[in-house]
This record gives structure tokens, sequence and C-alpha cells, in this order.
């Protein structure tokens, strides 16, 4: 039954993309769409289990283990409410058949990343997903999509190069690509260090952890918003996923990965709230977002990598963490669209709102959230880290001080009713997106009722309570003074401040440019003067060689081909025969 | 020196001369008469040789031979005349022209 | 002679025989024609099937012939005979359905028939060759095949790639008789046999045997376009469609690269050749071939073109694994000869297709080909994605073992190459995937015939349709018991069995 | 049938047909001919098939033993060497009757082509001469039919009547004599040393002294002359390439092999004692040369038969190779090899000029421009050219490969790098004028050319022939058993320096 369930939830989306592709246009297809990705959710329902299916890649192995449970209910909870969202956002799109299509084909490769327990299907359906949603990132065809798109795509298939790399020499250290096996036997290989380079910059790329993130901030705002909203929920929790999956946690110390995921983990989550706070778009502030949270995530790998017996502890807390910037980063991102239109009415609008600002600072860890239990969970795990403890104790605050600066930004830019709106509010958007800002909440209980989590992060004790508040009302002072202060300050310096904005993507603007002057220079080198050369040398040939050739030729069947010659030599054959032969 | 080898050096003789007639002459029935010189060197080799045996008597063989190879150079003779008469008759040459032009 | 004997032949046979007979038809005799030539290649993949299946269960199919002393005419299906012989037969099938397309309505199709069934007789032949002699008298026989195929068109740039093709192929063939002489001469006739023969040579030839090995590889080495021996490769693009296919999946590059398998493994024997110091100097030569050949695929404006400068680089991929050596990186080689050959015609039929319908010849020209011809596109899509190796398509696999191959062999560098090659195919690939599907097509393509009800004639769409779906589950399938893999690894237990 | 009758019948048929044709002036001439053609193939199979029973034949003529008698002799190179003249003559013959009765009927062209009576009592002679010498069993004998094929060859040529092909003739015929004439005097000083004439028996009893080694290279040189072997080939090209279209195939592919298998049976048979190696490795210097500029004036030429005709000075040259290898360990296998591409070449080179003789009673001409997309036109018999060219490549499948195969073993056993270098050059050049032809002749540059139309039997009897090289390639077991009938001594010797 389990295995059914499996199956249906990968060949499902196949099946459907290989409709929609026939341009088949009816209501029930439209349905089926939507619920693509139920068996997910029922399959995150089940209990663990494994399957060998050796006919499949390279003697693959799927099934549900315990970390995968919660990735796949989580995907699949949100891919479900982005089929929902996406039934209706594009609605009257003409292109919507290409928007399916791909939209299925990653869905199928997102789901199937969970279930995937050995290397080479995981990295099967963790390429069909980053390839496909190339298709929802440049849907609009915008320039900056495409542009986009392209950063995307190189980096992704750089990714996937750095991937392949890790996992041959994964193999070859460990001989297996089950990755129960895999990791516990990479903790002890001499090659370990590589393998893990390879791995977790690949891993890293999806992610977004700095300076790899560059793709993530260009192509989250370009995708359509439910496309946006699985790209920031589900997709880059993928590349966790994989570190999870390949990381040796909670066995041995690493102290070199620790210092450099804790450092880069830092580094990641204040810079990208810094840049994300000038973007203007808010979809694109989301997306620093993102990458800020991912940050985080890092941090806490760090974490377990210098204490390997805090992994129990840790490992639920990345989960919780999961579980919460998956839904809430997926509400804000469905928000963006529902507030850009048309309010029916007045109540709609606070309630659109109330739920907007509750997400909103639950991503900042607002106590009686989802985020409160993300949030303290964290602290708790990465308490008593030897070296970190000071560093730690004063950045994770401040952490979610730019994170509420962050969020306040995306409240800011989206606020319902400040500009006018366009297009109708439909059911079909507000639903999911309600679903999930009130699971936003709900969670919290839920958590708290159930023992799946450490009761601990959980409790509303004041002293837990101001620690996770103060922060966030600093942060709401900062902003309050930022909007005062815009206010009195004359209109042509705020244009002026206004302009200063980094733009989407950050580094990779220049890098990209630079790539791109260099291969229109070495075009010119390759496709100009080697023909040149060889034209040269050819005209060298015809011109002095071969007339030479043919008039030494000519004198010398003048002077061979007649009859005197052959009489001459006739007798000097004759003589020379017998000189030979007496000798 | 016996005779017969005298005569055999002489035919050796005759045959170069042949030789050098026909590689040198350019007119094409000198050609001709060179090469039935050299022909004939040959036959008076081979009748020379004939005296061999220790009796004096000669060997019939060779005379045969010469007989035949008498044969067969006035056919080949023939031919020849025949050919250069149709060259001269059609172009009027009386001499090979050059190679090259095949 | 038993079925044992008789069965080599037969294989040769159907397509000899239809070959042979197509020329002597009409040329309006179309019917017929085409009826003889889809025969011939149904019956070449029964007969192949029914070989697979005999030799699974341990059947000995071998004849032998003397021709003279030394000179043995001998014929025998081992496993990695069958495996191209395989590959050869379906794509012969697929080929020539696709060729019966692609030529409707242009003239001397009875000559192109013709020769396009003795070039798969010859590929066929050199497949199942059980020494190197038969080898070296079908390879001869491929190229002259092959020659009337490239200049099919008779054009001046046709008549020009065929003649530097055959400096090529010639000379190359030239020095291979050479070296296949002197090694006679030196260890008597060279049989193969799944360990190498010649571990047992007396040391003091061992120079002798290194430059008959190099003389050897550069004798396949011309028809498996190692660089610099690659430059009548994409001069032969010339062809039409359907041959440039055969050319680069199965006969004419595949035949050279099965050559130099045929040469490190059943001739020398993989550990000999380590012995010798040879291994490394070929590896490092296929990877500079693969090197060079997906960079100059990059700047090539031509779809065609482009297409070859891959082929030249991919091909590489199999004489690397052989280099490599040891028993993963063998079977990555060995799969890639069958998972290229399918990939590769997917993408040349799929450029047929456009270059035929839309009279799309540049790469420039294909923007939003794939609205209009969506099946083909799609083929070409997933052959491209192949190419570069992205899982689930069959070149992940190849390229999985070839990586571990070298892993396991300490040649940690292939593993850079097989990732800078990736990189370049995609540098060359993407851009043409992005062109067909998310640009919009021009006002008017440059010379459009429309064929039928479909996006073109059925006869040019399925075939590509057929490879494309064998690249995926050439890949996705790999662990199944009767996938090219399997067989590939059944192959290297024989080689490195002790 | 008795070998004796089948050996008197191969030489008495077709003699008997030439007079009778000659005397009667009939107008079924050609049926004289294909009769003649069809009788000599059982014979030739009624020989073969003895001589692979029971071994070598002697027949005494009339009963008259050497040394006064003439004794015919015929082993297995004779008997190969027969099989090639049957084959190229039958087709020949054929290819013959096509073409002159469709000149006949022809009447632009029946005023400056030669008398179709004139044509076949000559090849008639030719062909009995040819026998005669193969069949020969003493040295002047030899001679004999060797001036027979000669003047039967020069009048063949002449029939062309163009004023270029009688200087061919002409200077072809003054070359023969010459090289006969040196022949015959050796002949004589051999007889006056030994006494006698019969090969066999000269095979016993030669001594190496002076006279011997002047009777030696006077005839060897003599037969040089007449083989063409390059220097002094000089006569050849013109000649080959002038004469009238059936008769160009039958000069490069059974003439020239008449004087090599005397060369060929003087120095296995009788000389090879008494010889040192140099003077053999001296013949295969030539014939290396031979290759390399034949193949190279080949590939200059503008006009095809000429092209072919250079080609001939070419496979000339590797027939010499053999001299210079014949010593142990792998001396049989150059022999065998020598012997199988006199076969090959005869096949491949008349099926050759038969193409081209009817390609050019097309065209009118031989130019290789008027030749430009010919193919198109007349795909079976670019075709034909192209399996003959396969065998003078020395590719597989075909019996010039196996050939060749044969001398490359033999040149690497010996370590013979050089001579194994020019074997397999000499095979690349070839396939430069081979494949310029072909692909001139398959180019769409041009519209299809307007040719005129030309007999069947002149299309099929070069492919026939042609199927036969490639059908040598594949069936060897039999000729080369055969080749071992009465193979030559070739006792262990020292490889020359």
């Amino acid at each position: 039954m389990n295995q059914i369930l499996l199956w249906t939830m990968l060949v499902v989306p196949l099946l459907l993309a290989a409709v929609v592709v026939t341009r088949a246009d009816s209501p029930i297809l439209a349905r089926l769409i939507a619920w693509a990705a139920f068996p997910g959710v029922l399959l995150a329902l089940v209990p663990p289990f494994q399957i060998e299916v050796p006919w499949l890649l390279l003697d693959s192995r799927l099934g549900v283990d315990a970390v995968g449970r919660v990735f796949l209910g989580v995907t699949a909870a949100l891919w479900l409410a982005a089929g929902w969202y996406a039934s209706a956002y594009l609605a009257n799109d003409a292109r919507r058949h290409v928007f399916q299509f791909f939209f299925l084909l990653t869905m199928a490769g997102n789901l199937g990343v969970t279930v995937a327990q050995d290397g080479a299907s995981f990295l099967a359906f963790f390429t069909l997903m980053s390839l496909a949603a190339y298709g929802l990132i440049i849907h609009d065809h915008r320039a900056a999509s495409t542009r986009a798109g392209r950063v995307y795509l190189m980096m992704t298939i750089g990714g996937e190069m750095l991937l392949f790399m890790g996992l041959v020499m994964a193999f070859h250290e460990t001989g297996t690509l089950v990755f129960s096996d895999l990791s516990s036997k990479l903790a002890l290989s001499p090659l370990r260090d590589v393998v893990l380079g390879l791995l977790l910059a690949g891993f890293g790329i999806k992610l977004g952890v700095m300076p790899l993130h560059g793709w993530l901030p260009m192509a989250h705002p370009a995708a359509p918003t439910p496309a946006s909203a699985v790209l920031s929920g589900a997709m880059i929790k993928t590349g966790l996923l994989g570190c999870l999956r390949v990381l040796p946690l909670g066995m041995i110390a690493l102290p070199t990965w620790s210092d450099i995921c804790l450092v880069l983990g830092l580094l990641t989550c204040l810079l990208a709230a810094l840049i994300g706070m000038t973007q203007r778009n808010p979809k694109a502030v989301l997306a620093y977002s993102s990458v800020s949270q991912m940050g985080l995530v890092t941090v806490c790998l760090g974490a377990a990598l210098v204490k390997p017996q805090a992994w129990p502890v840790i490992g639920s807390a990345l989960l919780v963490w999961v579980v919460h910037h998956g839904v809430a980063k997926a509400a804000l991102f469905f928000g963006v669209g529902i507030a850009g239109t048309r309010m029916p009415s007045a109540t709609a609008r606070y309630l659109i709102t109330a739920g907007l600002v509750l997400t909103a600072l639950s991503l900042a860890g607002l106590p009686g959230t989802m985020g409160f239990a993300a949030k303290t969970a964290l602290k708790y795990s990465t308490a008593n880290l030897e070296s970190w403890n000071e560093a730690l104790a004063w950045l994770l605050p401040l952490t979610s001080v730019t994170t509420t600066l962050l969020v306040s930004r995306y409240l800011w830019l989206v606020w319902p009713g400040r500009h006018a709106g366009h297009g109708r509010l439909s059911p079909g958007m507000v639903i999911p997106w309600g679903g999930l800002s009130m699971t936003v909440v709900a969670g919290f209980f839920v958590m708290r009722w159930q023992t799946l989590v450490n009761p601990a992060w959980t409790t509303l004790a004041p002293s837990d309570l101001w620690i996770a508040v103060w922060p966030i009302l600093i942060a709401v002072a900062l902003a309050g003074t930022v909007i005062l202060v815009a206010r009195i300050l004359p209109t042509n310096v705020t244009v002026m401040l206004a302009a200063f904005r980094i733009p989407e993507g950050d580094l990779v603007i220049p890098l990209i440019a630079t790539i791109y002057r260099l291969r229109r220079r070495r075009y010119r080198v390759t496709a100009v003067q080697l023909p040149q050369r060889s034209r040269r040398l050819q005209q060298a040939l015809e011109e002095t060689v071969v007339p030479r050739l043919v008039q030494w030729l000519d004198r010398m069947t003048r002077s061979l081909e007649n009859d005197l010659a052959a009489g001459l030599l006739l007798v000097l054959l004759a003589v020379a025969m017998l000189l030979i032969s007496m000798t | 020196m016996t005779y017969p080898t005298l005569y055999a050096i002489c035919g050796v003789v005759l045959f170069g001369i042949g030789f050098y007639g026909t590689v040198f002459c350019r007119h094409l029935i000198r050609k001709v008469m060179a090469v039935n010189l050299m022909g004939a060197g040959v036959f008076l080799v081979m009748i020379a040789l004939a005296a061999r045996t220790p009796s004096g008597a000669p060997d019939p063989i060779p005379h045969a031979m010469v007989l035949t190879g008498i044969v067969v150079a006035v056919s080949a003779t023939a031919l020849m005349l025949a050919l250069i008469r149709r060259l001269h008759h059609q172009t009027g040459l009386t001499e090979l022209p050059d190679q090259m032009e095949h | 002679m038993t079925i044992h004997q008789w069965l080599p032949l037969l294989v040769i046979a159907s397509s000899l025989i239809p070959g042979s007979i197509i020329f002597f038809l009409g040329e309006q005799q179309i019917k017929l024609r085409t009826a003889l030539n889809l025969a011939g290649a149904v019956v070449k993949i029964l007969l192949v099937a029914f070989m697979l299946w005999g030799v699974s269960i341990n059947q000995d199919y071998q004849v032998r012939y003397g021709l003279v002393e030394g000179l043995d005419f001998a014929l025998h299906a081992d496993a990695l005979s069958l495996l191209f012989v395989s590959l050869a037969a379906v794509l012969w099938l697929l080929t020539t359905i696709y060729a019966i397309g692609y030529l409707e309505d242009s003239p001397h199709r009875r000559r192109f028939f013709g020769f396009f069934s003795l070039c798969v007789t010859a590929t066929t032949g050199l497949a199942l060759a059980s020494n190197l002699l038969t080898f070296l008298i079908f390879y001869e026989m491929l190229t002259l095949t092959t020659y009337p195929l490239v200049i099919h068109r008779g054009t001046p740039e046709s008549l020009r790639a065929g003649r530097l093709y055959l400096l090529f192929a010639l000379t190359g063939g030239a020095i291979l008789l050479l070296a296949v002489v002197w090694l006679q001469t030196l260890v008597g006739p060279v049989e193969f046999s799944a360990t190498g023969s010649l571990a047992q040579t007396d040391p003091a030839l061992y120079g002798s045997l290194r430059l008959i090995f190099a003389m050897l590889i550069v004798g396949f080495g011309v028809k498996a376009a190692l660089v610099p021996l690659h430059v009548w490769l994409p001069q032969a693009m010339v062809a039409p469609a359907p041959v440039s296919a055969l050319l680069h999946a199965v006969a004419v590059v595949k035949a050279g690269a099965f050559g130099i398998v045929r040469i490190v493994y059943d001739v020398y024997g993989a550990e000999f050749c380590r012995q010798l110091g040879v291994m490394i100097p070929l590896a490092l030569v296929a990877a500079v071939t693969i090197l060079y050949g997906s960079l100059r695929a990059v700047y090539q404006e031509d779809l065609k073109r482009r297409l070859a400068f891959s082929t030249i680089s991919q091909v590489s991929y199999i004489v690397l694994g052989t280099a490599i050596a040891g028993p993963l990186a063998t079977t990555g080689g060995i799969v890639h000869l069958v998972h290229q050959g399918v990939m590769k015609i997917t993408l040349f039929f799929a450029a047929g297709n456009l270059a035929e319908t839309l009279g799309v010849k540049k790469v420039d020209q294909m923007r939003g080909s794939g609205r209009r011809m969506p099946v083909t596109m799609a083929a070409f899509t997933i052959a491209a994605l192949g190419m570069i190796g992205i899982p689930p398509t069959a070149g992940f696999v190849s390229k999985w073992y070839l990586g571990i191959g070298a892993a396991q062999a300490d040649q940690w560098w292939v593993i850079g190459v097989l990732v800078a090659s990736s990189v370049l195919n995609a540098i060359y690939f993407l851009p043409l995937i992005y062109a067909a599907w998310f640009a919009s097509p021009p006002d008017a393509w440059p010379d459009e015939r429309p064929r039928g009800w479909f996006e073109t004639s059925p006869a040019l769409l399925f075939p590509p349709l057929i490879t494309a779906v064998l690249t995926l589950l050439l890949g996705v399938l790999a662990g199944l018991p009767i996938s090219a893999l399997d067989w590939a690894k059944l192959i290297v237990l024989q080689e490195y069995a002790p | 049938m008795d070998a004796e009758w089948a050996m008197t019948g191969l030489i008495m048929v077709p003699l008997a047909a030439a007079i009778v044709v000659y005397v009667t002036a009939t107008r079924f001439v050609a049926a004289w001919g294909v009769a003649v053609a069809m009788l000599q193939t059982g014979l030739t199979f009624s020989l073969t098939r003895s001589i692979l029973q029971s071994g070598p034949v002697q027949v005494p003529l009339g009963g008259w033993e050497a040394p006064l008698g003439i004794p015919l002799y015929a082993d297995g190179i004779s008997a190969l060497m027969l099989i090639m003249t049957t084959l190229v003559g039958v087709t020949s013959t054929c290819y013959a009757a096509a073409y002159f009765s469709s000149l006949q009927r022809d009447p632009r062209r029946s005023s400056s082509q030669p008398s179709i009576q004139t044509f076949w009592p000559l090849w008639l002679i030719l062909w009995s001469a040819l026998n005669a010498l193969f069949l020969s069993a003493d040295v002047f004998n030899l001679y004999v039919t060797l001036e027979l094929i000669t003047i039967s060859a020069v009048a063949l040529i002449g029939l062309a009547g163009k004023a270029q092909a009688l200087v061919a003739a002409i200077r072809y015929l003054f070359a023969a004599l010459m090289g006969s004439l040196f022949y015959l005097l050796g002949v004589a000083l051999l007889y006056s040393t030994y006494g006698t004439v019969s090969w066999h028996l000269l095979a016993e009893t030669v001594q190496p002294d002076v006279l011997t080694w002047c009777a030696a290279s006077l005839m060897i040189i003599g037969l040089l002359l007449k083989t063409a072997l390059f220097p002094l080939h000089f006569w050849l090209p013109a000649a080959h390439a002038n004469a009238p279209a059936p008769v160009s195939g039958l000069l490069s592919g059974l003439v020239l092999k008449a004087s090599f298998f005397v060369i060929l049976r003087l120095w296995f048979y009788v000389f090879h004692p008494v010889m040192p190696a140099s003077a053999g490795w001296m013949l295969s210097v030539l014939g290396s040369a031979a290759i390399l500029w034949g193949s190279i004036q080949a590939i200059r030429q503008q006009r095809v038969k000429l092209m072919i005709a250079y080609s001939t000075v070419a496979q000339v040259g590797y027939l010499f190779l053999v001299f210079g290898l014949a010593c142990e360990p792998m001396g049989m296998l150059a022999w065998r090899g020598a012997a199988y591409l006199a076969f090959a070449h005869a096949s491949a080179k008349a099926a050759a000029f038969m193409v081209a003789g009817s390609l050019m009673y097309m065209v009118g001409s031989d130019h290789l421009d008027r030749w430009e997309g010919i193919g198109r036109r007349e795909p079976k018999l670019i075709f034909t050219l192209a399996l003959a060219g396969v065998s003078l490549m020395g590719l597989p499948p075909s019996a010039g490969f196996i050939a060749k195969w044969l001398l490359l073993n033999a040149a690497i056993g010996h370590g013979r790098w050089e001579v194994a270098a020019v074997i397999v050059l000499g095979g690349l050049l070839a396939a430069v004028y081979v494949f310029r032809i072909i692909g001139v002749s398959l180019s769409s540059a041009v519209p299809m050319p307007e040719v005129a139309p030309v007999p069947r039997m002149m299309r099929w009897a070069p492919l026939v022939l042609a199927m036969a090289v490639i059908v040598g390639g594949i069936v060897t077991t039999e000729p080369i058993r055969l080749l071992e009938i009465g193979a030559p001594p070739i006792a262990a010797r020292e490889v020359a320096p």
C-alpha cells in the first residue's frame, strides 16, 4: 500500500505533465493538477519504510524515513497549496500549459528528492527539479526573468557538476550510494574533506548560502508567485536535505567544517538581510529573507558539526525550522499576490493585513507563532558551543533584529490598500494563503501538543518570551524611526537615498558581465585567426610548393620516359645485374 | 682463339652495333635495319656456338632455332614496315615524335 | 555447418543481401526497395535477438574460414560484439525508416540505400569479427561503403569532404594494416580473447609492441576522430542527415572506438597495456579530444557541425573509459558505446528534421522551433540533456561509471575532464534548447515544406521519438537485467575474469 | 578429359579458329570468338582439375622428348595463369563482340575505326600464344611465343588506326623486339654452355659461372623491357592508352603477365641457385621505384586511360618485389603473393580498361573533365571501376588485398620496412587516382551529361570481371593450393644485405 502511494506520488505529476503537453484543456485536468501533490501529503503520514528498486537507475533505494518525512510533508503541502493558488493565479494566462508542465515536473522532482534514499536517485530527482524550475523562472519572458534564468541555469549546472564529482568520490570512498551507509562510512574516509567540500558546495548553491546565493534573489522574484512560493518554501530546503543526508551528523566533530558553516551562516544571515532591506520588489525582499534564513540553518549545521552529541536536539530544531520557514515563506509569497489585488471590502483588507503581519513577524520569532518555537529551538540547540558561545549570544538576537527589519520592509512594500490594486481577489488564492497563514499560528499549538519536539521550545516562560520579543521591539522602533526620518527629510534627499539600491543578485551581476566580455573576446580569437593561419598555409602550398613539384616531375618525366634514356638504362641495368651477380 | 669463338664475338659486336643504331637512329627505316642487325648478330652467335661438340660436327638444334628466329624476324620486320608506312601515309612522319604528348 | 556457424553469417547477410539486390533494382521500384530494406532490418534484429538469447545461455556462435595461411576469416559472437551488433541492428532499422522519409523524391536513392545496407553490413561484420584480420577487412569495407554516402549529394563541398574522409580513413587503414602484419609476424595470428593474448610475449619485444599499439591506435583513432585525426569529421557533415546519424552513432566513428576497445582489452589485455605504459598516453589523448571537441563545438554556428564536434568529444568518452581501465571505467566506456549511439542519433534525426521540414540549418535559426515541431525538439532536448550527462538519462549512467572508474583507478584528473566537458556540453546545448522552446518563432522559416498531418512526415518523426525514449529508458532502467549497463557489466566480468 | 588433350587444345583451338576466321572472312566472326571462349573455359577447367588431382603435367608433343622435342609443361602457376587468361579472355571476347558489332551498326564511327575482320584473328592468335607461353617447357619456345604475342599485340594496337596509336605501336614494337633479342642472346649463351633449352634440364645443371650470369642478365633485362618495369616503362602508357577499347585490357592484363611469367620461371626455376640475393634485391628496388613513379604519374594524368596505364606501371612494380623477398622464412608467402597479384591485377586492370572503353565510347573522350557527372548516368560502370579500384588499392575483400597481404607479411617478416612502406604507400596513391575518377564522375555540379547508348554487354562484361576480383579475395584456398603444386624450391637463402 505504501509502495503504491509512493509510486503514485512520483508518477502522477509526470503523467499529468505528459497530458498537459497535448494542450488538453479540461476542468478535470486543471483540478487534477491542483491535487497532484496530494499523494505526497498522504505518504508523509505513513510510518517510515524503505524499498529497494534495483532496476531503477543505479540500484535505487526509495522510502520515507524520520527526517525525509518532515521534508516530504512540508513539501507536499506547499505544492498542494501552490497548485490551488496557481490554478486561480494563472486562470487567464494564455501560456498556462507551459507553466503547468514545468510546475508538474518540478513537483515530481521535488517530491522525489524527499523520498530518494540513495545518491543517484537523489541526484536524478534533484536535477529534474532544478532544470524544470528554469521553465518556471522564465515563464513571463521579461528581460529580467531571462537573465535570472540564465544565471540560475549556470549555477544549477555548476552545482550539478559539484554534486556529481562529490558523489563519484563518495562512492569510491564508501562503495555505496545508499545514504544511511554513505554518511557513516564517509566519516572515516581519508578523502572526507574533499568529498564534503564538493557536496556541501553543491547543496550550498541550492540552499543559497553566501557566496553561492546569487541566483536566488534573481530567480525568486522573476518566477510567477506560486512558483516563487515553492521555490523559496520547498525547493531550497532540498539543499538542506542533501546536507543532512551526506554529513556524518551526530557521529564525529568536524571543527573546520563547523567553523566554515558558522562563519558563512552568520555572514549570510546578516548580509542578506541588509541587502534585502534595499530592495523595492517585495518578492526580492522575501528572496533575501530566504537567503538570510538559510544562513541560520547553516549555523545549525555548523553547531551540529561542533558537538555531535547535540545532534538529536539540533536535528529536531532544524526540522521545526524547516516546517516553519517553508510554511511562513510560502504564505508571504502568496501574500504578495493577494495584497496586490483589489480588496472587496475593508474587512477583507483588515483580515489580510493582519494575516500578513502575523506571518511576517512569525518569521522573526513572535511568541505564539510557529516562528517562536523555531527560534527557541534554534537558540537551545546552539547553546553551549565552547568557542562560539560569546559570539552567538550576541549574534542570534541580532539576526532577529535584522529579520524583523526585513519583514517590515516587506510589509511596507505590500501593505494592502497603499497602492491601487488590480485583479480580483479570488477564493482560489485566498484559501491556500489563509490555510498557510493559519498554520503558522496553529502550528505552534500543534507542536506544544505533540511530543515530537522538545517541550522546552514551546513553553511560554516569561524569560524566553522577553528574549524573543526585545529584538522585535528594537527593530520595530528602528523601522518607525526610519519612517519618521523619511517624512522629515527634504524630498530630494529621500529620493537620493532611495536611489541607492543593490541590484537583485548583488555579486553575480558584475561577474556575469565579466564572463560575457571574456567570451566575446575569446570568440574573436578562435573564429577569425585560426582559419586565417590555415589559409596562409594553403596559399603557400598552392603557390610555391605544388608548382615546383610539378615542374620537377615534368622534367623527370621528359628525361626518363624517352627512347634514348631507356636504351641507355637497358645497358646500364644489364651491366649492373651482371656485376651484382659476379660479386 | 678458335673460329667459332671469333664468329661469336663478331656476332656480339654486330648485336652491339645494331643496338646502338636502334637507340640512336631517329629515322624509322634505319631503326628497322638496326633491329635486323641485332637479330643477325644473335643468329651469328647461335650458329657459331653450334660448333661445340668435340668432334666438330655442328649441333643441329641451334640451326633449327636460327631458322625459327629468322621467320620471326621477317614477320616482325614486315609488321614494322607496314606500321611505318601507315604512319607516313597518315602524318608524313619518318621519325617518332617526342614522348610527352602521348 | 550447424546453426552455430550459420548464425553470424546470417546476421551479416541480412543486410548484405538486400543491399546487393537493391543495386540491381530500378530507381523507381520504390516499394520493393523499401520492403527489402525493412525486411532486412527486421530480420537482422530478430537474428540478433535470437543470438543474444543463445549467448545468454552459453551458446557459442562462431565460424572460421581460412583465406590464406595466417589469414583466417573468423566471426564469433561474444558479449562485446553482441552489444555492438544489437546497437547497429536497432539503429539501422530506425535510420532506414528515417532515410526513407528523408530522401523522398531525391535522386539516386538506389545507390544510397544500397550502400547504406553495405555500410551496416561492414559494421556488423566488424562487430562480429573475432580476430584482427577480419576486423581489418570489415574496417576497410566500411571506409569504402561510406564514401558514396558522404558524397551522396555530389556537390563540390561534399566531394571535397569525401576526399578528406578518404585521405584520413585510408591512411589510417594503411597504418593499421602495417601494424597488424607486424604484430602477426611477431606473435602469429592474433585472435580476440577476453583477457588479451599478448601478456606472455617475450619482454624483448615490448618496444615493438608499444610502437604497434601506437600504430593501431592511430589507425582506429582516425575513425574514432581522436584529435588531431578528427579533421574529416566536421567536413563530412555535408552528407544527408541519415548518413550523419549513422556515421556518428553506429558506423564509422563507433567502429573506431570499438576497435580501440578491442585492441586494449581483447588483443593486448588491460593489465598488459598498463605494464607497457601505454594507457596513460591514450587516456591523455582521449581527454584532450574530449575537451577540444567540446570547446570547438561551442563556437560552431552550423547545427550539424556543432553536433559533429560534440561527437568528437563524446566518442572519446569510450576511449577514455577504455584507457583508464579497471572494471568500472570499462563498464562506463563500453556502455557509452551504446548510450552515445542512441543519444547522438536522436540529435541528428532532430537536426535533419529541422533542416528538411523548416530549412533550419544554423543555430540561430532554431528560435521557436520547439513550438513548430514540439516532438522533434522534445527528442532533441532529451538527447542533449543526455549528452550533458543529466540524470536520469543514459548519458548520466555512462558518466557516472566513468567517474567512479576513474576514482577506482586513482585517475582523479579524469573527473575534472568529465566535469569540464559536461559544462561545455551544457554551454553549447542549453542555448539551443532555450532558443527552441522559449524564444518566439520567426515570421517565416527559411525553407518550410509541410509534410502530412504531423509536424513532419511520420517516417521522420518516429525514429527520433523512439530513440529519445530509449535514451530515457536506458538511463532510468539502467538497473534492469536486460539494460545496456547490465550487458556491459557482463562483458567486463569476462574481461577481468581471473 | 585428358590433361594432354587439354593442353594441346588450349593452344590449337584459338589458333585453328584464327586461321578459319581469317581465311573464310566469315560474317559470324564474333560467334567464332565466343565459341572459342567457351571451349577455352572447359579446357582450362579440366586442366586445372587434373593438376589439382595429380600434380604437374608434362607432355612431349608428338612423342618427341627434350632436347629434340617441344614439350609442354603445366604446374600450379601455369594453371593459375591460364585461368587468368581464360577469365580475361572470355570477358574480353564478349566485350569485343558487343563493341565491334555496335561500331559496325553506327555509321558515324565505322570509318575511323578498325575493321572487325582484323581484330578476331589477331586476338585469337594472341590467345593461343599466351596459352602456349604459359605451357612452354623450354626457354626457346618461350622466345617464340613471346614474339608471337608481341607481334599480335602490336598489330592490335595499330588497329586503332589513329596516328597516336601508330606511334605508340611502333615504339612498343621496337622496345619489344629489342627485349626479345636480348633474351634470345641469353638463350644462345645458355645453350652453348649447357646444351639444352629445357628449363627442367637447365635447372639441374646450372652452374655459377660468368657465361651463366651473362645469359641471366641479358634474358632478365630484356624481359624487364617487355614487362615495362621502371625505368624501362617508357613505351607502355602510350601503347596501352591508345589501343582500341577491348585491346587495352588485354595488353595490360595479359600481355605484360606473359613476360613477367617468363622472368618468374627463369628466376625461381632456373637461376635461383646461382643468382645472389642482391640481384633479386635490385629488381625489388626497381619495383619499389616503379610503384611510386607509376602511381604519381597516374595521379597527374588528365586522361583516364593514361591514368590506368600508369597504374599498370605501378602494379608491375609490386610484382617485382617478390625477387627481393623470396628468401626464407617468408619467401613462399612472397612468391604466392606475386603470383596471386598477377592474377588479381590482370582481372582488375582489364575490368578498369573495359569500363574506360565503355565510357569513352559513350562520351567520345576519356578526358576526365568530360566525365563529370557520368556516374550519375552510368552508375553500374562506375561501380565496376570502384570494385576494380578496390583490388588495385589492395583493400579487402579482393584478390589484390590477399596478394598485398602476403607480400606485406613477407616484407615485414624480413624486416624490410622500406618495402612494407612502399607497398602501403602505393595502395594509398592508388586510392588517390581511383577516387579522383570516381569523385569527378559522381559530381552533381554539372547537369547530367548526354551520352551515346552502349550495348548491354559492355556494361556487364567488366562487372563480371570485377566481381571475379572480389570473389578472388574470398575464395582463396583453392588458388593458393594450386600455387603449391610445382612450387619452386625457395631454399634457405640469406636475406639480401
